[in-house]
């Protein structure tokens, strides 16, 4: 069954597209898909996402069980940099700055993991509560405290702490990554959905329902190129410690949430998505502050590292694992 | 004609909004901005690195041209702010002279 | 009931996206829908209106009705903006230049603000005709002339008269109004469906049909992100006198068209239909033609007014508004 | 029977945005689809149409058949520019680089030309086989390895051979032309419908088959601006005969297409689509690799002849010319 | 190398086509446009405007920068004839020496 | 501030990597790319040709501008391998002086 699973998941269209990506990529293929069209894609499957758990919720009553369950994500995104930041130092002899952004990004989540993990279970016939798009939302933005914490002795040591940078624009940095794009068009069409209900989906799903699964695999595609793109440029950049942690990261951050599931009790469903999510490295939101916050960091080892090896594992290889990891413990 | 300065300065995108302000605070009177959509840097490394638009879907990593004309008596201080900034950020920055037809546009 | 038309409006997923990219906007949110994505949107919007009409038209002969509404239209367009630049002068202040191409933005229409009163009507159970559509069409340029007309008094006072811009590239301007993109893609598609009828339109009903609401949804996301924008920058260029111009122009001119929908003797959904594009302000053509015709009049006066103000007022308050007015005009 | 297919060829939606854009375009209106917006709408129908090829082919065995076929068009894709360059040199007196260049073109295929042409095979009740698509993807490139090898006199006579262009940079040619996106796209989505087949198409043809004819009307649009701007621009370069030349070469390749059919023995409808392969003329991949191999090649006669002449013939008399020509020649 | 002028003009959109006409009728060889994503002007009140790519949907609020090359003896009837129509139109017009290799392409 | 040379090339996007290829050939710290959207070129026969943006689906009609600050000791074997190219592809190239305040930088 884990094999049967592992296959499904690994010939899906969404995945054998991303794989076509990553090839013509590495094969140096000069196809591109327009960035205002992947752009435009990006928002779609954010709306949909989030239209679809909205409706969900409105169905059911939200009761403290998820409250438990969104504190436990707030803890894992902010605590999970840490760890990863010790690793990190530990593993690879990277310096302290270049660090504490990485480790921003693995607390942090990829929303399109955590969407080619619900097709998957779908597919397993595992049924899921439309809340987890709320605490994807909710593990999206801690994580960049942790890094701008993590980085305070890295900057110390440099001398560049109390410059411009990080004292005066403060407030322009709290409301770029508090209002960047995903949080607002997650919740807000979270919200939507959960005003609108059922009733107002209707209209709407022959454009974010039914066609939902053939986009994410044009998405997918570009996703591919990017992996492949970034991952040609930037490898040279990385040491095997660095490159190791871009697959190990996943799975310590899996235990942990593990651990955490087996405590609260919560479905094989929701534990696969709780667990995919904590795995999950992030690639559009925490990139973007960090390139505020922490300038001197360079780009090209945290988005080789989240982009390039472990969003590309998460896809193929992580998601059946985490899929039954959940079930496991919850069988427990 | 008369000779005004002409800044030309090449910065990642997320301080874009940083350069703006300072060239706004210095008094300039205005400035264009236009997106890049590739680069190459030698680096210290001399390894040599490329970017190109649509790699990173961030965009994080996009590069921003900024032009403003300005006066002479501007130029000085305009070019100190910025250093703090390119210091800090991915940039570059030049000057050229330039001549204009309208002198008190700039 | 009229309550119930207006609360299903206000919270209609359309509605509530407009709602959303406009506080994002509002709170200063980085978020943007990519241009191109957007644009091709609006494009896909025109095209599915103009097929619709078209294939209504196709099933139903067009009587002297027909003519006699495109005739009232025809003075709508061409005659409100007379009043509007009355108004202006009188309650504003503004320049005769200023106010003569505003004035022109408000004789025009707003396709959108027509598609979402559609939906509305639908939604309310309330029938109208295609040909509607040929109607709206044929209120997009008059309102052009009208503003040359008005502004020409101005250009005289200011001794712009006779220059370049007015003079020797009139067939250039004329070009560029006429075959505006809107206007080329709603009266050909309203053609084609036309020619193409029922029958043609099946093929194609899964992309220009089934979708249209939910790709309407993404299209208001980003309008609401642009009206934000434009009103967080332009609203200092504004007195009191012209920004409440932007709300009770569209009502004067609704109480116009009503008259005109009285002794036309139109069914309700019509008159809902016609009162809507009399009340609506164009965003895209007219400015595009003004900058090009009349320089000298400050774009964000206009555009804050017509899409800042006026839009969303009438999105959200006038759409039910106007329903009622024509369902009582032809009640009479 | 004849006249009901063309004429029902000539109004179909599709052939009518086309016409809308060529008129738009011809009147110079300033309308544009946004090129990210159209290169995304390529992407998607190039996807489409590879994923259903695949999933056809994953149904049937390939037999001798297929490879016959195959080998037929990569004759025809490599053979066709040598009768183009002839005809070229012989009534329009265009130079030998020039001349190299364009037949290039016509060796190669234009895949909006097959698709429209599998769209009128269906509307006339035709089958044909998923396995063409594979047969198109073939001819894409052989074609420009005759360019090449048809412009070597051109280029000794002009000293210009054994220059930086042909000579190093070889490899990136090479790799350009075979992994152009074209080609990357259409076999790989039809590897991964083979992969999947018909299950792994379910949850995806609601994005990739319904909507697939009303997307491919808006592309038209664009390409009927890009068509009609393009001859506008370009027609001033072209002599009666080179302009004649895309009109007749595509009557040349489709006698020679059939005449293999008739030798190969295969179904009116495979006959029907490999006649408009070989009459079709490539705008895409082929002016892209002689920009890159041949610069010095002036693009305003080569695009010209292709997108301007050659294609807008094909869709509207071609089609059907060539669909009678499939069926003539099984039935003899 | 060869002294030639090299003339930046940032123009609105709309004004994009009137711009491009003086200048061919000028007579010069060639220019290049590129599109503005943002920009800023101080004004007459002093109040500072911004304008981006994407805040107005008829995108008439665009801003375009032509460059072109153009022979010494050019640049004085350009800029005359442009500077009639940066006075009806928004634009900044600024002009450099420049050197360029092929004398006569100019 | 510190004398260096701003070279700009405009050159047809399928010779953009070649273009990159020399520049980097010839040890430049760094270039920026730009994409532009419309052109005009008088051309030999004087009957003058337009360009756009969107009008050739191909897109390998569009021009790239390419503008790279380096050494003024570097310019010279720059601007003469860039001279091959743009005999073979459409380009422009035209060089300036340009002042910065990172010496080493370039
Ligand atoms: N000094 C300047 N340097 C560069 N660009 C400018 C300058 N002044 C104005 N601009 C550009 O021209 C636009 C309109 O400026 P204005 O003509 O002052 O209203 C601005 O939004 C900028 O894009
Ligand atoms: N003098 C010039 N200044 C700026 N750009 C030019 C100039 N001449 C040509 N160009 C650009 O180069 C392209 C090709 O020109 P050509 O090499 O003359 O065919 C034109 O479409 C313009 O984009
Ligand atoms: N010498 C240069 N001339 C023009 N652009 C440059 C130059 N050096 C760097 N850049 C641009 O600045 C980016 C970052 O360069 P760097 O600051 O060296 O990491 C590059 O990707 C280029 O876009
Ligand atoms: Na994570
Ligand atoms: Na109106
Ligand atoms: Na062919």
């Amino acid at each position: 069954m884990s094999l049967d699973l592992a296959l499904s998941t690994l010939l899906s269209p969404i995945v054998l597209f991303f794989v076509l990506g990553l090839i013509a990529a590495l094969l140096r293929s000069q196809m591109t898909v327009p960035e205002a069209f992947a752009k435009g894609l990006a928002l779609y499957l954010m709306m949909a996402i989030g239209l679809k758990g909205g409706v969900e919720m409105s169905k059911a009553v939200l009761g403290p069980d998820f409250i438990f369950l969104a504190l436990i994500a707030l803890i894992l995104s902010f605590g999970l940099p840490f760890l990863a930041y010790l690793a990190l130092r530990l593993t690879s002899g990277m310096d302290r700055i270049n660090a504490a952004a990485t480790a921003g990004h693995y607390g942090s989540i990829s929303i399109v993991t955590y969407v080619a993990a619900t097709q998957a279970l779908q597919l397993a016939g595992i049924s899921t509560s439309g809340y987890m798009v709320a605490i994807a939302a909710v593990m999206e933005v801690p994580a960049i405290m942790s890094a701008l914490m993590l980085a305070r002795k890295g900057l110390k040591e440099k001398g560049a702490i109390g410059e411009g940078a990080i004292g005066s624009e403060r407030g322009e940095l709290v409301r770029e990554v508090m209002l960047n794009a995903s949080v607002v068009v997650l919740v807000g069409a979270l919200l939507i959905g959960w005003i609108t209900g059922e009733a107002g989906m209707e209209k709407i799903s022959p454009f974010f329902v039914d066609p939902f699964q053939g986009v994410l695999c044009l998405f997918l595609l570009d996703m591919g190129l990017s992996a492949g793109r970034g991952l040609r440029q930037g490898w040279r950049d990385l040491n095997v410690g660095a490159l190791g942690f871009g697959v190990y990261m996943p799975l310590i951050s899996a235990m942990i949430a593990c651990g955490f599931c087996y405590v609260l009790n919560i479905s094989a469903g929701n534990a696969a998505l709780l667990i995919t999510l904590a795995a999950s490295a992030s690639y559009i939101a925490v990139p973007a502050a960090m390139r505020l916050a922490l300038p001197q960091a360079q780009p090209s080892i945290y988005l080789t590292l989240s982009l390039g090896v472990t969003f590309p594992f998460n896809l193929t290889l992580g998601i059946p694992l985490y899929i039954l990891l959940g079930q496991w413990i919850t069988g427990l | 004609m008369f000779d005004k300065k002409r800044l030309e300065l090449i910065i990642e995108k997320p301080a874009f909004k940083r350069a703006c302000r300072i060239l706004e605070g210095c008094g300039v009177t205005g400035y264009s901005a236009l997106p890049c959509m590739a680069g190459f840097s030698l680096g210290e490394s001399g390894n040599g690195r490329r970017w190109q638009r649509g790699t990173d879907i961030s965009a994080s990593g996009d590069m921003v041209l900024i032009i403003s004309i300005m006066d002479v008596a501007l130029i000085d201080a305009v070019t100190q702010k910025l250093e703090v900034l390119i210091g800090m950020h991915i940039g570059v920055l030049s000057v050229s002279d330039v001549q204009v037809i309208r002198k008190d546009k700039f």
